[in-house]
């Protein structure tokens, strides 16, 4: 908008009225192009060493291989529910590796990699879906909160540890991670006012991967996702999400920023989801192939594989240790899921309250006595 | 004339809805994902290519925001029908269906009428995550100023949706998610009851079985199980959780002297402690034992391999039973 | 923020990376100096007859007076709450005076100068605070919806009521009120969104009274609240709310963008609420006498009037004469007041549903039998 | 040794939370309004003053970002009291408090704790406008993982808000907003029972009359009334609603054979539901009459001129009482 100052208007120098939107900013942060060439921007210093690239390649590649194989793992029923990153690795895999081990992270539903960088167990991530248990971890002990899947619930209490965090004197930063559908929840829009007004140590990190189910991101925003941080008073920045020095880049700088003390950041990483939403979804019901093939060539592992070999710093040697790693990855979670054990009817009611709870015990014991009747019965015969 | 066809559950309703949208062009739609795709379990297909972009919207992802811009549309004279995508997804749009569409009438000393359906496929039994299973109906029903329903066949889940969308006041809209590929027979010439009536779906006479939406069919084969042991069930399908038909109900209990409440959402306070309160009250000198119900546990929905034992389901039900007639 | 275009980098022309939000932007419209001065904007053309400006003056006093005189009878016992209006007058009566009779208005709750353009008794506003009724009149009759004392709700009510006309094809436009306090609230926000994603034909009219209760704007947010609609992709613009001539020149602007398909647009009237929150509120507790009386220097009323007479639109007999009218307004308001009957007790039931509901009609009933009981007992003498 | 003071309600609750706060440096309050001005019932009158800006925050208007934020805090090691302004304000953190305070040990297996206090000021009787003078507690009773209380007296607003505070669960604590000014004796040295226990208010022979928070001085009110006409009411003071202390409650109607649930709440879905459905089941052998309901109708909270008709009083509860005994 341009509107005219008292002071300007009095002086006769006004600037003329109209009202105008901002203007639209679709430009991105990338520091790798498509073809693995190195760009350098000033004031977004990196220095990676060789050793560095390589662990975000094996990274992304592990992750991959663990995507698909618990998509195969639902296709066979293993899983109830599988919600592939395909195509997400670089923004998930760069953003993390910028965190610090004291750094607190709350993702959604998809963050298989940045789960993997904080050290949870993949067996953990996918005992959720087989519906073995709706938590899975221990979020303290990896600073790596559940995955929330009602969408836009945890940006909020991202910004209330970051809060809390704060007022312990610590200069521990939050990362959230959610999607661009997910802009559009009330919550995550509170969530953006409470850390700019609290200067939280928050970085809000959105994946836009173009789509919320079968939605194009024109549904959700009127404008780049990115510049939603600018109504709130923080900087928002989009950042080529395909890219994964980018991501770390920009979000070490944005994790500076927070820790210290300049409040909030919201990061856009402009990326693709390339398969469907869930293994229960039919994605060509709502969108074009040729969509899918123009990413396919923005690929964020075989960009920085590029780069990698552009540079010397791997060969098809190393590329092959790495593939068969990721396949004895593959391997050990199909074995482990497949002999991963239902939980024991009566553990339904063991976490339901920290303290004792009347009613859970008096139901607990009656579905015990139930159930034992049935062993009594089947014993008979019945 | 009867004009009867085979209908799945989900079909039925995306018949309604298409026979609506037909008839009343103010009707529209709202919802995530309900245009292009048809909704997540395809209960819109094709309306919005029929219907076009403004009779049959995509929202952006905000269930307050869906139901709220719901309500202007209903002022400005229009008959929303929103969906929310799953149970466990009211909640955000909470404060929008209890402190505005249900008091709207209200306070607007009746100038002001919200006539919206408010969808949710709900309840568990489909081996989904989290968030995906719930039965938070007590929570609407204990609400004045919606109507609250579920259906349970398929004609019903046509009819129903059709009274719901003619309905001057709000309608909350439960659709049982696991009996949307049942099929079942559906006259589309005539409805077989108005939205509120419970309807006897098995007569009998030892002990009446109350319940509604997914559990109706439990109740069923509970019945036909319980004939092969000698026993007379008779079932009620509620059908209408606000108001609740009590007199067709008390009229079956007066007969039997014996009511086994059943539903997925767990028991204490859940629809069955009204009925079992009201009914006793009613009922008290021909109760020849208390009311017994049988339902989900006082537990946030478990993961999907333990659903199984949550669930009501046949031998829970006759257990109950069991334990009523002991009486 | 700055972020640097891919084709930018790749050219080596970026701009260097920094993580920087909008500026903020403190400038306001304004068309009349405290003194009562026109300023000339330019593209704001604003041609009002004198008959218009005073038709204005009135409507301020009169409001104003009916205000005091509604706080007065809340101390008198004659209404349980009042929400005063003091001070807020010029934004109202600008803004409302911008409307055309088919526009819609969606109100918060201390909108009674809106209320008062849009023709609705006084009457009818009185007797929803002095608890005879939850409503008070009908919202078709005058185009002006019920009072929203939920603060939030009823901005997604406006966008969804324009999204509805804008599909009859009408060029309809509406308006919501709210204040600074609201804009925290996730539903505004999700209607600032959907609003800007269906480019509805709605004026989002915000208060910034400075307060919301005892909290001042800074904890609402942390940049000036027009800027706001900026992260939604839609022009926002602050205007000197004791103005009444910028209001009303703003707020036409506004929908007339609107109106024409343009979409939505954040309006911030910059004023005050001179006296408490409400009757039950003591802003002793929480701010200082010293703010209250820089904005009696900007006093909306004393401002037109001051222009009115520098400009000899109008002179002392006028002003008498509807000071005069204002006390005719009051007495009228408190002789009716004191005679409204409370409502009888069944009327209880009369609008839960607009069709029958069994459980309504029996509760009904068995309330009817009882009442009668006490008839006939207190006829016995009990 | 006993120390009592004399306090209004108000106060016990101030000074519950001041000494939560002196005793636990993780304890903080978040609200709107709580800090300088004290909250609009002055209940956290001069805390901000004396524990500083961090320890109690002045929150942006949003009632699901307060709980919200508070989860992190509650995750980052803190024991956040949140306060709601009124209770027709909690719905818009309604996804925050059913959805994720509620089910977060759960889902975590344990690992996590929200030792979360949600104060809520309820109820009517305060001649309030709209959306304040709301009863909404039996939509988190029916919610697992939530613990609901509500105190009827000074002490128990001191000692139950201080357990609350302790409480390794997630508490919402409904305070009975018309007993604000009401006073006591407190006795802060030692706590009269524990948190989730129901209270004999009054013994009694002939019935008992079941009720919390401000129904429970309207219960006294009426057995004092009743014992001038030679009936002996026993008042049962349930102060919590998750979990109800049924032990208590079904020893009491053992005894007295009758019972009459009070609450301002609408009668339809209300706690007294689950109350007399329970109580039925248990004791359907002593019930010499059907449990009877009093409480709100199925509407919106009246406007204030009515709110006298629609809130239960003495009469009323005399009126259910008679009914009872008629049986
Ligand atoms: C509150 C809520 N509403 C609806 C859903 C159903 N749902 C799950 S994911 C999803 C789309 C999310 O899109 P986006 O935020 O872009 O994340 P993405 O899945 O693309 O990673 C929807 C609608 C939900 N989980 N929570
Ligand atoms: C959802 C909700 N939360 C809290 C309240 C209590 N309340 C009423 S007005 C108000 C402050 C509103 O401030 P603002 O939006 O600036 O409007 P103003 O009163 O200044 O006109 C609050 C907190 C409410 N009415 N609704
Ligand atoms: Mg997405
Ligand atoms: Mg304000």
């Amino acid at each position: 908008m341009s509107a005219t100052t008292t002071a300007a208007a009095a002086a006769g120098a006004a600037t003329a009225f109209r009202l105008e939107a901002a203007p639209v900013d679709t430009g991105q942060v990338q520091l790798l192009t498509p073809d693995g060439e190195r760009i350098h921007v000033p004031g977004l210093d990196l220095d990676c060493t060789p050793g560095e690239l390589r662990a975000m390649y094996r990274d992304m590649v592990l992750v991959r291989r663990f995507d698909n194989e618990a998509t195969a793992l639902q296709r066979q029923g293993e899983l109830g529910l599988w919600t592939p990153l395909l195509g997400q690795e670089a923004a998930q895999i760069g953003s993390a590796r910028a965190l610090r081990p004291d750094d607190f992270v709350f993702p959604s539903y998809r963050e298989h990699g940045v789960a993997w960088v904080r050290g949870v167990d993949p067996l953990d991530l996918v005992r959720v879906f087989r519906g073995t248990t709706n938590g899975g971890w221990d979020p303290q002990a990896h600073n790596f909160h559940l995955y929330t899947l009602v969408v836009g619930a945890h940006p909020l209490h991202a910004t209330g540890y970051a809060m809390g965090a704060a007022q312990d004197g610590a200069d521990t930063a939050v990362i959230t991670y959610f999607g661009d559908g997910s802009t559009s929840q009330g919550d995550v829009s509170e969530a953006f006012n409470f850390a700019a007004v609290h200067g939280a140590p928050v970085v809000f990190f959105c994946q836009n991967n173009q789509w919320a189910i079968s939605e194009p991101t024109e549904r959700q925003s009127r404008v780049p996702i990115h510049q939603r941080a600018q109504g709130f008073g923080f900087p928002g920045v989009r950042v080529d999400g395909n890219d994964v020095l980018a991501c770390l880049a920009v979000t070490r700088a944005a994790l500076e920023h927070a820790r210290s003390g300049q409040g909030p950041v919201l990061i856009e990483a402009y990326t693709y989801r390339m398969g469907a939403h869930t293994t229960s979804d039919d994605p060509t019901r709502y969108r074009h192939e040729a969509e899918r093939e123009q990413w396919t060539a923005k690929d964020p592992i075989a960009r920085l594989r590029a780069h990698l070999t552009r540079e010397g710093h791997a060969d098809e040697a190393y590329f092959a240790e790495v593939d068969a790693e990721a396949e004895r990855l593959a391997l050990r979670v199909r074995a482990e899921v497949r002999s991963t054990p239902d939980p024991a009817p009566l553990t339904l009611f063991d976490h339901v309250y920290a303290e004792r709870h009347p009613l859970v015990d008096q139901e607990r014991d009656e579905l015990a006595r139930y159930l034992d009747s049935f062993a009594d019965t089947d014993a008979e015969g019945r | 004339m009867t004009v009867t066809t085979q209908l799945t559950f989900a079909k039925a309703l995306n018949s309604a809805l298409r026979r609506s949208l037909e008839l009343d062009p103010k009707v529209v739609l709202m919802g995530e994902d309900i245009g292009r795709l048809g909704g997540v379990f395809r209960i819109t297909e094709d309306l919005q290519k029929d219907f076009g972009e403004h009779r049959v919207m995509d929202s952006p992802l905000a269930e307050s925001g869906i139901v709220g811009t719901a309500v202007g549309y209903a002022l400005r004279g229009y008959r929303p029908v929103v969906e929310i995508q799953f149970d466990g997804f009211v909640y955000p749009a909470f404060d929008q269906i209890v402190a505005q569409v249900a008091k709207l009438h209200a306070r607007s000393l009746g100038t002001v009428r919200i006539p919206m359906v408010i969808r949710i496929p709900y309840g568990g039994g489909i081996g989904a995550v989290e968030h995906h299973s719930e039965s938070p109906e007590a929570l609407f029903a204990h609400t004045a100023g919606l109507r609250v329903v579920s259906p349970a066949t398929p004609e019903d889940a046509y009819w129903m949706l059709r009274q719901a969308v003619d309905s001057e006041d709000p309608v909350v809209f439960f659709e049982p998610k696991r009996r949307y590929w049942d099929k079942g027979e559906v006259d589309t010439e005539r409805p077989p009851a108005p939205l509120h009536a419970a309807r006897i779906a098995r007569p009998g006479e030892h002990l009446t079985l109350a319940a509604y939406g997914p559990m109706v069919k439990v109740c069923l084969e509970a019945a036909a199980a319980a004939e092969r042991d000698g026993l007379s069930l008779e079932v009620v399908d509620l059908r209408s959780l606000s108001p609740i038909d009590f007199p067709t109900l008390e009229e079956s209990v007066r007969r039997t002297g014996r009511l086994v409440v059943v539903h997925e959402a767990p028991v204490f306070l859940g629809t069955g402690s009204e009925i079992a309160a009201r009914v006793t009250e009613r009922c008290f000198y021909h109760l020849e034992a208390p009311v017994l119900r049988v339902g989900g546990f006082h537990l946030p929905y478990p993961p999907s391999r333990l659903e199984e034992t949550y669930l009501p389901d046949l031998d829970r039900v006759l257990d109950a039973v069991d334990r009523a007639l002991a009486h």
